[in-house]
This record gives structure tokens, C-alpha cells and sequence, in this order.
């Protein structure tokens, strides 16, 4: 017997928020605002809370139906909610992390102006991110997907008198958009060959197809095109290009969206139709690849970037790549697992990173920085939570799930795992890198008079309570979030990931599923693969403190010993020039020539203005019938009902 | 016993009538009198047919009709007042302005 | 079921009868207003033709009839003969749809004391009241002269928009009747509340409001004090028929009179129970006393139609308007939605 | 009816012929007469022997409606201004050739086709004196219950029309005076 959790009140909160204060908020006061927007925001995240309360009286998957929205023959999509072990971990990452957020984001932009605007798109957002997270059917799920880019795209695009953050916008949402061209096309696919979108209906049509071993088929598309799609969002290669300019939004932003919960959509997507992947072998490899090499990619520009949040920005790519690879290697519980310490970590990340620009005055070059441990203690040490989180030492959060994908990964093919631990190493030294550069040493940058207060180095100033808080929390988090244990999260998963998944699915996953109770066999195994990773980790911080600690000029040579290839890290592999000459130049130049002069203005306009020339030389011809004189229209009225009466006489009487 | 035709002939008459008042008279209230005179004309063949058909509904239409005349009359009657007022006229062919 | 030449010759004798009766009562209300209205002025009105004047009338009809009937030259002479004629003939035909008493058989007739009675017989009433409007509007336009002229806007204007809250009194009244047969109203009201208060309209509900309505707006409709404006002789010489003589201005004068007593007919059918009242003695008594009593209301009512000319003032046209539109048509639309919830409510 | 239905159709055909009669030669004075207050007048005429049609037809409530409101009040409402603006008689003037030329002898024809169908091919057969009463009660049920919605919105009709009346007919120099005191 389940109870009757009202699910639709979480997302419909947020969305009462965002619209009192988008319509009315011009007028309300500061406080108003932010009390607004953390009311809705906090009592969705109440809600889910009690959802989690009434958990154990649930019988998961649980779903509630509203209204229908589309009913096109058998095709149906509803708007109806669906609620299993997945969906209640998004659910509470997302409406927690996100709560946290707002509240930091209040002591963050209070000086900021169009404060209520702000919080309004904030709160749109999470009505976005709670629909996709909570869709009973890919179309509600699309709804929310292309929400969260409208609203990722106002925000990055919050200063819109920024030419570059307007720029960031725009990029970010056309890059999306190509992913959901991807996606749109999968569901097209879909409806053509289940006749639905339901989540339950589609898996159900799909578990007793054989997995597509021998060459590519319709599963194998779908999968590629899906992957499209959370490519686009999640920024994988190729799509992966408008997260780091995305960074030029607000920091509580990057935090929510870019770093938390939008990017990690496409995980969830994926994990979420992974029915579909497990009879996709060949799309499922894709997978794991572009999450290896995305991994290894964005890491490698990581560790050249010296804008501090640029840093976190591939880090989160990079991240992201792993729990790609997770769900590339049917490890999806693991990627899941990673996705939510890595909410935790990363969210904290960006938030403590926007303490020290904040307390910097605005300074996001970690070169200029340095030597404020002892300025923000308190934002020093949640971001060394953080950080040692993300670089996967025990027993912070990231080392659980992190080790739980290598682990995954090795069972696959050791190339997804060395990489992976390389990958590893790499993060540890770029976190730790950064970690030096911003609180170690002493202060580098002339002290400048922003909304940091004072002239000297005395301006730079710890950050208000309202913003340290959730620093505090999200590092309790990221150190004891892991403490779930892989294992206890995949058995609490399981019943999601299995379902559908029956006898016949391929090899990798059954591998993977089993994994849970064949680990004490390999416990040897692990325990060796584990101590590699920590020891990658452990180099990684020994090069940061050799290279930014004890010999600060060592980073400048090795930099010219590489030589170009360092030039080419720093320049982020000139991806964005290579697309911009491949795709945007050639796009803009045939949209001029062709559809702009070639068709809009030689075709569609000239047939308009053809048209009404035309139509004023027969009107020219025509307007004496207008002699003003009333009775001589009322002639011909009359003569013209004279032809229809006779007419239908005629039809009538023939 | 008489026919229903010849009330529908009847009406159809009185229609022809307003029709051709509205043709050839040149005063403007006048005019609108034959409007009226359709309208009652229209009304007869409503109340004929309910006889035929047996459905009240016909009678019932001939208020609706009559509501939209009186409000026609009202509006009418106020536009010729103020046209009256500023052409000093009622003769709709004095009142000729609206042309190219 | 009469044959049809029955039918008639009895209809014939009803309407020679009404008409004879109804000429006589108009007279006799003349009479009876230059006397109360003398006596209210502390005069003694007509004394000298007759006992108490009573020939009075006689003598003004002669004069009436003897007098010179000219027609001024500029009048627009179809028309103005023709109003008069009209507001008269509508003054008289209203009193063929009302009943004076209950089926009477003589000579082996059974019939009604009525002329006809019409299932919409109030309707008639209203159509053809609202019909004599064109014999003053007419006559003042007719008439070519500007006192006749204003007379006749006001009064046009002063009983069509009477006219409304006129008719919404009566709905109320019809509510609760249930039909439109002025026969059937009466018979509605028979009765006794509690066995004591007759079961009158009047004592039903809210229709004491309507009554009053009905009263004032009756007043405007003969446009009678306080609403004579039309022939308001202090600013309009006579109104509408200033240039009226002779017997075309009897005839106006006969119709505001006649309309009076259909009126008054009205009201008491209406809202005073009609004919009903204590019936005792021999047949013929019996007979007679119904109607009796039914000339008893309509008295009264004539009676206080002449006391209010006697006492109260005239008002100004704009006060008139604004009553009418502003004060008594909201009140009838209120009072006849009240009753339409009551008559809901207790079915 | 009162009377004995053995020379009901005598009566019947000699009634309608009577009170068509007045209508057409109400509805041909209108035309023929060169001053407005005379066609209204006439107008009233038709509109009254028209009521008489009505209740041949049995149409009784409709009959009175049509003396009350049509006759007596929205003529009322054009004589009103035809005494108002006294206008006097039409003139003649040029007129328009369409109107002559095309308009009435379409009408002719129309209406000459619409009589020969009617009389033709239309199956209508012959209806009794009182053939459809439409009492009171049956004519306000079916207002207040079927045609509930058309019945409120020619309401807001008429009161929409009022206001258009009342703006259109005031005085623009009073209205301007009007504002000023404001």
C-alpha cells in the first residue's frame, strides 16, 4: 500500500517561486526575493525529504498520473510522474545540492543587481531539472532537458551587458541544441518502433529483443543518438566546448548547473534507458570511449588553465567523463554513485572557488592569488575537503565512487582502467595545483579595490555566514557522502538497473550486475587496483606541491621543455578554432548565400512583394466599384444574393 | 386551411419590399425602416416554419431577431443623429465621402 | 361551444355594453374630479347643472360637440386628425380584455363578464397601451408648433420609459399566477390567509412594492399629477394638444380618462383580488355583488388618483427621468427577483 | 376557439388575406411615401397586421412581443427622432445607376425565383388556424433552458448597444463640457 505522495508539488514549488518573483519581484525587497525563492526552493526540498520518509512504506516504482498532454492514436504521453531508486537519488542531489545553492547564492549576489531575477531563473530552473528528473516518459523528460538549457542559457547569459557572457550563452545553447537534435531523433525513433515514450511501455517492448551482438541494428542507433544527445548536455567530446565558457555565468551557477546537476542530465538519461544501451554493445563501447578519452582530454587542458574556475569547469568535464565511462562499462550504478558525490564535491568546489573570488575582489586568476589559507580559513579548509574528495583519497567521498569505476572499468578492459588512473593522476595534480597556487605562498595579486571592500591585501575578506554554511555542509558531504559504500548503493539501486535487463543481456552487464556478489572473491584484485589509484592520486599531490609549493619556477620550464604541445594544452587543442573554421564558418556563409539571399530574399520576399503589387494593380482597377454611394452596393448585394438564390434554385431543382 | 407557401410568398414580399425601399428611397431613416421591414419579413417565414416543423425554436428565434433589431435601432438611430449633426443631411447620397 | 352567430351577436351586446358604460364612468370621473378637487381646494366645484352638478358632464359633451372644430393651417393635417382618433381608439380597446365579474348565464348564454378572454390578455393591455403612445407623439409633432411639439417629446419619451418598470411591477404579479389571462389572475386571489387576510397580491410577498410601482408609473403613463409634464400648462401652454379644439380635444381628454379607469380596472385585478369579496342574499344579488365590489376598487383607485392631482406638485422633467430609470426600474427588477426566489424557493 | 370548426379555413384564408393585404399595402406605402414619418407609420401598420398573422399562426406570445416591442417601442424609438431631427421630406436626388440597374431587378428575379419555388416544389403542406400555440410558458422554457447562453449574450448585446447609443448620440461639445467640469 502506497501512500499518495503528491510528487507534482516538487517541481510545481520551485516554478511558483520563479513566477512570483520573475512577474512581481521588481517591486519586492531583497529580503522578499531571497526569502521567496528559498521558501519554494526549501519546501521542495521538504517534499522530497518526506518522500524519502514515506520511502520505506513505497512500493517503488511508484508513479502518479495528472493529465493527459498528447493522445495521438496508440502513441500517448502523459503528464505523469514516475518515481523509483534512480529518480529518488536525483530527486534529493538535485533539490538538496540545489537548496544549499540557493542559499549561497543569496550572500553571493546580494550586491549583484537584478537580484530577483536571478532567483527566478534559479527557481525555473529547478522546475526544469525536478520534471526531467521526475518524467514518466522521454517527452515530459525533454521537456525538462530543453528547460534546464533555456534556463542554463539565462544564466550564464545573467550579466547580458557582458558581450562575452552573452556570447557563452548562446554558444552553450546552440552546442545543446546539436545534442538534442541527437536526442530528438532517438525519440522519433522510438515512437516509430515502440509506439511510445513511456518509460515502463518502451523497456517493456524492448527486454525480449536479443542483444545486438553481430553488427549494428536499430537498438545500436538509438543508444549512438541518446549518447548524442548527453554528449550535448553533459559535455562530452565532441559537444563538450560551451561548458568552460559557460563558466561566465555566476559562480552559484556553475555550481548548480555546470557543475551539480544539469551537466549530469545525460548521465541520468543514460542510465536511465539503459535497457536500451545493455542490448547495444557497440553503442555502449562508444560510451565508455568518449567518457575514457573525455576524461583524459579535459583533464589534460585542466592542468594548463590558470583561471580558476576554468580549472573546475574541465575538471567537471573530465568527471563527467568518468561516469561515461562508468555507464559505458554498464557500471551505471557506479556512474550514478559518482554523479552524486560528485554533486557534492564539485558543487562545493565552485562554491568555495566563488568564496575566494569573492574574497579576492573578483579575481579569478589563480596566478594573482595565493597565500589566503590563513585570510578564509573557513573556505580553505572546506575546499581542501573538497579537493582531496575529487582526487580520490580515502576516505573522502571520491575515492569510493571513483574507485568503484576503475574498478568496473578494469573488468572491461584494462586500457579504460589505466587511462582512467591516469586520469586519476591528472586530477589530483591539477586540483592540487590549483589548491597551492589559490592558498599557499603569499598573496600575488595587487590588491584591488572591488565589492572586496578595502585597497590593500587587508580587503580580502572572509565570506558572510549566509555563504559558509552550505560550504560547511557540502564539505561534510564530500568527505562522509562515500561512506554509502558502492555496494550498499548498487543493491539500493539494483532493482532499477536489473529491471528489463533479463537473462539475455549481453556479457559486460551481467559481469556488472553480478559484480555485487562476486566482489569477495576478487577482493585481492581490487584491493591491488585501489592502492594503484590512491598511489596516482598521491603523485599527482607530491608534482603540485614539488612544482607550486617548493620550486615555483619549475612549472615555466617544464612548460618550455614541452613546447608546443604545452602551447596547445593551454590553448585548449585550438578545439574552438577548429570548429569554428569546420562548422560555423561554412554554416554562416552558406546561410547568407543560400537560405538568406537565395531563398528568404529572392523567393519568400519576392513572392510577398509580387503578391501585393499585384494586389494593388487589381484593386487599382477594381476601387471604382467604391463610388461611396450606399445604395449602389446595396445594388450589388442585392444582385449578387439574385445569383446565389438563382444558383441554389437551379442546384436545388435539377 | 391555407397553405404555408403563401405565408412564406408573403414574407418573401414584405422582404422584397425592404429591399427595394433600401434600393430606391434616399432618406436615410427610411432606409433603416425597410431594414426593419426585412427583418419582420424574415420573422414571418421564422414563425411559419416553426408551424411547419412543429419546433417552438422558431418562434423563439423571432426574439432574438427582435433583440438585435432593437439594439440595431439604438446604434442606428445614434449614428444617424450624429451624422445628421455634422452633414445637415439625411440623404444617404449627400452622405458620399467614404470613396477613392 | 356557441354557434358562430351566437357567438357574435353576444360579443356585439358585451361591446355595446362596455363601450356604453365605459363613456358614462369617463364622464363621471370628470365629474368626480372637478368635485373632489374642489373640495380639496375648499370650493364646491359644479353645483349648478343638476343635483350636486351631476348633469355637469352632459352639458360638456354638448359644448364639446357644438363648439367650432378648427384646424390650425400649418399642421400637417393627416396626421393631426389622425392622432386623436388613435390615442382614443387605443384608450378604448384596452377595456375589452377585462373581466368585471365571473360567468354569468342570461337567457340560456353562458358567458364571461368580458369581453374576450384572452390567454394574454394583460399583453393585449400592454400592446395597445404602448400603441397609444403614437396619438400624443404624433399629435405634438403634428400640430407644428413647439409647445405641441416639446409635449409631445415628453410624453413619448416620459411613457416609454415608464412603460418598463411598468410592466416588470406586473411580472411579479404574473409569477405568481402563473398566466396571463387577467380571468385566471383574479381567480388566483381567491381566498383567505389564515382565514382572515383576503389573499390579495397585494398582501403576497413583495407585491405591495409592485403595487406602488405599478401606481406611479400608471400615473406617468396617463400622464397625470405629479407627472403631467407633457401638458404642463405653465411652461407648455397644454402640451400635446394645444392646438387641439372641439372634439378632437374630447377625444384626448376621453382617452386620458378612459386610460385612468383601465388602469384602474388593472390595479384592482391585479393586486386589490379582483371581484372577490363577502357574497350573500338572493341569486341576483349574488350576482350582482361581485361586480359590485369590483367598482368599489376601481373607485378607490380613481379616488386616489384625483387626491394625489389634488395635493401633490409637479415634478421637473430631469427628476421625472432620473426617478424613473434610477430608482423605480431597479426597484421593479429587484422586486421581481425577489419574488421569482420566493416562488422558487416554496415550490 | 369558440367557434364551429365546419367554416374554420373560410375564416382562416379570409383572415390571412385580410391582414396579408394591410401588410403589403403598409410596406408598399413606406415605398411610395416621400415623408419618413409616414413610411414609420405605415411601417407600424405592417408590423401590427403582422402580429394578426402571428396568431393565425398560433404564435401568440410572439404576436404581442411583436406589438409591445416592435410597434411599441422601437417605432416609437424612430418616430422619436424623426420629430427630432425633423428632417421634412426626402429629395431627389441623382441616385446611383448600380442600384437601378442591377440591385432591383436582381431583387425581382430572387424574389420571383423563391415564389415559384415555394409554390412549386416546396412541401409544405397546409397548416390550420392556431396551428403551433406558442404559449408563454413554453416560448420562456425553452428560453431559459435551451437557448439559455444565446438569451445572456443578446443581453450583453443590448447593453453594449446602449452604451454605443449613449456615446454616439451625446453631444460632443456637451461631452467636452462634461470633461471639463471634471
Amino acid at each position: 500500500m502506497t501512500p499518495n505522495l503528491h510528487l507534482w508539488l516538487i517541481p510545481l514549488l520551485p516554478l511558483a517561486g520563479a513566477a512570483i518573483n520573475g512577474l512581481f519581484g521588481r517591486r519586492f525587497s531583497r529580503r522578499a526575493v531571497s526569502s521567496i525563492a528559498l521558501g519554494f526552493c526549501g519546501a521542495a526540498f521538504a517534499m522530497a525529504l518526506w518522500v524519502v520518509a514515506q520511502f520505506s512504506a513505497l512500493s517503488l516504482p511508484y508513479s502518479e498520473y495528472f493529465a493527459p498532454w498528447i493522445r495521438a492514436g496508440s502513441f500517448q504521453a502523459d503528464f505523469a510522474f514516475y518515481l523509483d531508486q534512480l529518480s529518488l537519488v536525483m530527486l534529493l542531489v538535485v533539490t538538496g545540492v540545489g537548496f544549499l545553492i540557493h542559499i549561497y547564492s543569496v550572500g553571493y549576489m546580494w550586491e549583484e543587481g537584478g537580484f530577483y531575477r536571478f532567483f527566478s531563473y534559479l527557481n525555473l530552473f529547478m522546475f526544469f531539472m525536478l520534471t526531467l528528473v521526475l518524467a514518466n516518459n522521454y517527452l515530459l523528460m525533454f521537456i525538462g532537458w530543453e528547460g534546464v538549457g533555456l534556463a542554463s542559457y539565462l544564466l550564464i547569459g545573467f550579466w547580458f551587458t557582458k558581450d562575452s557572457a552573452v556570447a557563452a550563452g548562446k554558444k552553450a545553447f546552440i552546442v545543446n541544441r546539436i545534442g538534442d537534435f541527437g536526442f530528438l531523433i532517438a525519440l522519433f525513433l522510438l515512437i516509430k518502433h515502440f509506439g511510445s515514450l513511456n518509460f515502463v511501455q518502451v523497456f517493456h517492448r524492448i527486454a525480449p529483443l536479443r542483444p545486438e551482438t553481430t553488427g549494428a541494428g536499430l537498438l545500436t542507433a538509438i543508444g549512438l543518438l541518446l549518447m548524442v544527445g548527453a554528449a550535448g548536455k553533459s559535455a562530452q567530446i565532441p559537444l563538450y566546448v560551451w561548458l568552460p565558457d559557460a563558466m561566465e555565468g555566476p559562480t552559484p551557477v556553475s555550481a548548480l548547473i555546470h557543475a551539480a546537476t544539469m551537466v549530469t542530465a545525460g548521465v541520468y538519461m543514460v542510465a536511465r534507458s539503459h535497457v536500451i544501451l545493455d542490448r547495444a554493445p557497440m553503442a555502449l563501447m562508444v560510451v565508455a570511449i568518449i567518457g575514457t578519452l573525455t576524461a583524459l582530454f579535459a583533464a589534460t587542458i585542466g592542468v594548463a588553465q590558470t583561471d580558476i574556475k576554468k580549472v573546475l569547469a574541465y575538471s567537471t568535464i573530465s568527471q563527467l567523463g568518468y561516469m561515461f565511462m562508468a555507464c559505458g562499462v554498464a557500471a551505471y550504478s557506479a556512474g550514478i554513485f559518482h554523479l552524486m558525490t560528485h554533486a557534492f564535491f564539485k558543487g562545493l568546489l565552485f562554491l568555495a572557488a566563488g568564496s575566494v573570488i569573492h574574497a579576492v575582489g573578483g579575481e579569478q586568476d589563480m596566478r594573482k592569488m595565493g597565500g589566503l589559507r590563513t585570510k578564509i580559513p573557513w573556505t580553505f579548509w572546506t575546499m581542501t575537503a573538497a579537493t582531496f574528495a575529487i582526487a580520490g583519497f580515502w576516505p573522502f567521498a571520491g575515492f569510493f565512487s571513483k574507485d568503484e569505476i576503475l574498478w568496473q572499468a578494469s573488468r572491461v578492459s584494462f586500457v579504460y582502467w589505466g587511462i582512467g588512473v591516469f586520469t586519476a593522476f591528472l586530477t589530483s595534480f591539477y586540483m592540487f595545483r590549483l589548491w597551492f597556487l589559490t592558498f599557499f605562498g603569499e598573496y600575488r595579486g595587487e590588491a584591488k579595490a572591488a565589492h572586496g571592500g578595502g585597497e590593500h591585501q587587508a580587503g580580502i575578506h572572509e565570506s558572510p555566514k549566509l555563504m559558509l554554511a552550505p560550504l560547511v555542509i557540502l564539505a561534510v558531504l564530500s568527505v562522509c557522502g562515500g561512506w554509502v559504500g558502492s555496494v550498499r548503493f548498487e543493491r539500493f539501486l539494483t532493482p532499477v538497473l536489473q529491471a528489463g535487463s533479463g537473462a539475455s543481456v549481453s556479457n559486460v552487464s551481467t559481469n556488472a550486475l553480478a559484480s555485487a556478489n562476486e566482489r569477495k572473491d576478487e577482493v585481492s584484485s581490487e584491493t591491488l587496483l585501489t592502492a594503484v589509484a590512491l598511489g596516482a592520486a598521491a603523485l599527482g599531490l607530491y608534482l603540485a606541491f614539488l612544482m607550486y609549493y617548493q620550486r615555483p619556477q619549475l612549472p615555466d620550464q617544464i612548460a618550455a621543455s614541452l613546447g608546443g604541445f604545452y602551447d596547445a594544452v593551454v590553448h585548449k587543442y585550438y578545439v574552438d578554432d577548429l570548429y569554428a573554421t569546420l562548422f560555423v564558418k561554412p554554416l554562416l556563409d552558406a546561410s547568407t548565400r543560400i537560405l538568406w539571399q537565395g531563398i528568404d530574399r529572392d523567393v519568400i520576399d519576392a513572392a510577398v512583394d509580387n503578391g501585393a503589387d499585384g494586389a494593388r494593380e487589381i484593386s487599382d482597377s477594381v476601387r471604382h466599384m467604391q463610388s461611396g454611394n450606399l445604395r449602389s452596393y446595396a445594388g450589388w448585394i442585392a444582385a449578387g444574393a439574385a445569383g446565389v438564390i438563382a444558383y441554389m434554385v437551379w442546384m436545388g431543382t435539377r | 386551411m391555407v397553405p404555408l407557401s403563401y405565408y412564406l410568398i408573403l414574407s418573401g414580399i414584405l422582404f422584397a419590399c425592404g429591399v427595394t425601399g433600401f434600393l430606391i428611397k434616399r432618406n436615410i431613416i427610411t432606409i433603416f425602416l425597410s431594414i426593419e421591414l426585412m427583418l419582420n419579413g424574415a420573422n414571418l417565414s421564422f414563425v411559419a416554419f416553426a408551424a411547419q416543423w412543429h419546433a417552438l425554436s422558431g418562434q423563439v428565434f423571432v426574439f432574438f431577431v427582435m433583440v438585435v433589431a432593437a439594439a440595431e435601432a439604438a446604434v442606428g438611430l445614434a449614428i444617424i443623429i450624429a451624422v445628421f449633426r455634422t452633414r445637415e443631411t439625411l440623404n444617404v447620397d449627400r452622405v458620399n465621402l467614404l470613396k477613392l | 361551444m356557441l354557434s358562430i352567430e351566437t357567438f357574435v351577436i353576444v360579443s356585439v351586446i358585451k361591446i355595446v355594453i362596455a363601450l356604453f358604460v365605459l363613456l358614462t364612468a369617463v364622464a363621471y370621473t370628470v365629474w368626480l374630479e372637478r368635485k373632489v378637487v374642489g373640495h380639496i381646494q375648499n370650493r364646491w366645484g359644479p353645483t349648478r347643472v343638476g343635483p350636486f352638478g351631476l348633469l355637469q358632464p352632459l352639458a360638456d359633451g354638448i359644448k364639446f360637440l357644438f363648439k367650432e372644430d378648427l384646424t390650425p393651417p400649418h399642421v400637417y393635417k393627416p396626421l393631426y386628425i389622425a392622432a386623436p382618433m388613435i390615442a382614443l381608439v387605443c384608450a378604448l380597446t384596452s377595456i375589452s380584455v377585462i373581466p368585471v365579474g365571473n360567468w354569468v348565464t342570461v337567457a340560456g348564454v353562458h358567458t364571461p363578464l368580458q369581453i374576450t378572454d384572452l390567454n394574454i390578455g394583460l399583453l393585449l393591455i400592454l400592446g395597445i397601451t404602448s400603441m397609444g403612445v403614437y396619438g400624443v407623439a404624433l399629435a405634438g409633432w403634428s400640430s407644428n408648433n413647439k409647445y405641441s411639439l416639446l409635449g409631445g417629446l415628453r410624453a413619448s419619451a416620459q411613457m416609454v420609459s415608464y412603460e418598463v418598470s411598468l410592466g416588470l411591477s406586473l411580472v411579479g404579479v404574473l409569477i405568481l399566477a402563473g398566466s396571463f389571462s387577467l380571468r385566471d389572475i383574479v381567480e388566483a386571489q381567491g381566498g383567505h390567509f389564515w382565514g382572515f387576510i383576503p389573499k390579495w397580491n397585494i398582501f403576497y410577498g413583495g407585491q405591495i412594492i409592485a403595487f406602488f410601482i405599478y401606481l406611479i408609473s400608471a400615473y406617468a403613463e396617463t400622464n397625470r399629477v405629479p407627472f403631467d409634464l407633457p401638458e404642463a400648462e405653465s411652461e407648455l401652454v397644454a402640451g400635446y394638444h394645444t392646438e387641439y379644439s372641439a372634439m378632437k380635444f374630447a377625444m384626448f381628454f376621453m382617452a386620458e380618462y378612459a386610460n385612468m379607469i383601465t388602469v384602474a380596472c388593472v390595479a384592482s385585478l391585479l393586486f386589490l383580488g379582483g371581484w372577490h369579496g363577502p357574497v350573500f342574499g338572493p341569486p341576483i344579488l349574488q350576482a350582482i355583488l361581485p361586480i359590485f365590489w369590483f367598482v368599489l376598487r376601481v373607485f378607490g383607485f380613481l379616488f386616489v388618483y384625483i387626491w394625489v392631482r389634488g395635493t401633490l406638485p409637479r415634478f421637473r422633467y430631469d427628476q421625472l427621468m432620473a426617478f424613473g430609470w434610477k430608482f423605480l426600474l431597479p426597484l421593479a427588477i429587484a422586486n421581481l427577483v425577489i419574488t421569482a426566489l420566493v416562488v422558487t424557493l416554496r415550490s | 376557439m369558440e367557434v364551429h370548426s365546419g367554416i374554420e379555413p373560410m375564416i382562416h384564408l379570409t383572415l390571412f388575406l385580410l391582414f396579408g393585404g394591410i401588410c403589403v399595402a403598409g410596406a408598399v406605402n413606406l415605398l411610395a411615401q416621400r415623408h419618413p414619418i409616414n413610411s414609420a407609420l405605415s411601417l407600424v401598420v405592417v408590423m401590427g397586421s403582422l402580429a394578426g398573422e402571428y396568431l393565425l399562426l398560433g404564435a401568440e406570445f410572439v404576436a404581442a412581443i411583436q406589438v409591445i416591442i416592435y410597434a411599441g417601442a422601437i417605432m416609437v424609438l424612430f418616430v422619436f427622432v424623426i420629430m427630432l431631427l425633423n428632417a421634412g421630406e426626402e429629395e431627389r436626388t441623382g441616385g446611383s445607376r448600380v442600384a437601378l440597374l442591377f440591385g432591383v431587378p436582381g431583387m425581382l428575379i430572387g424574389t420571383v425565383l423563391m415564389a415559384w419555388v415555394l409554390l412549386e416544389r416546396s412541401g409544405t403542406q397546409a397548416v390550420s388556424m392556431g396551428a403551433l400555440p406558442g404559449a408563454p410558458k413554453t416560448i420562456g422554457w425553452l428560453l431559459f433552458h435551451d437557448f439559455l447562453l444565446p438569451f445572456e449574450v443578446t443581453s450583453v448585446l443590448v447593453l453594449i448597444a446602449i452604451m454605443g447609443a449613449v456615446v454616439l448620440a451625446s453631444h460632443p461639445e456637451s461631452v467636452q463640457q462634461r470633461n471639463k467640469e471634471r
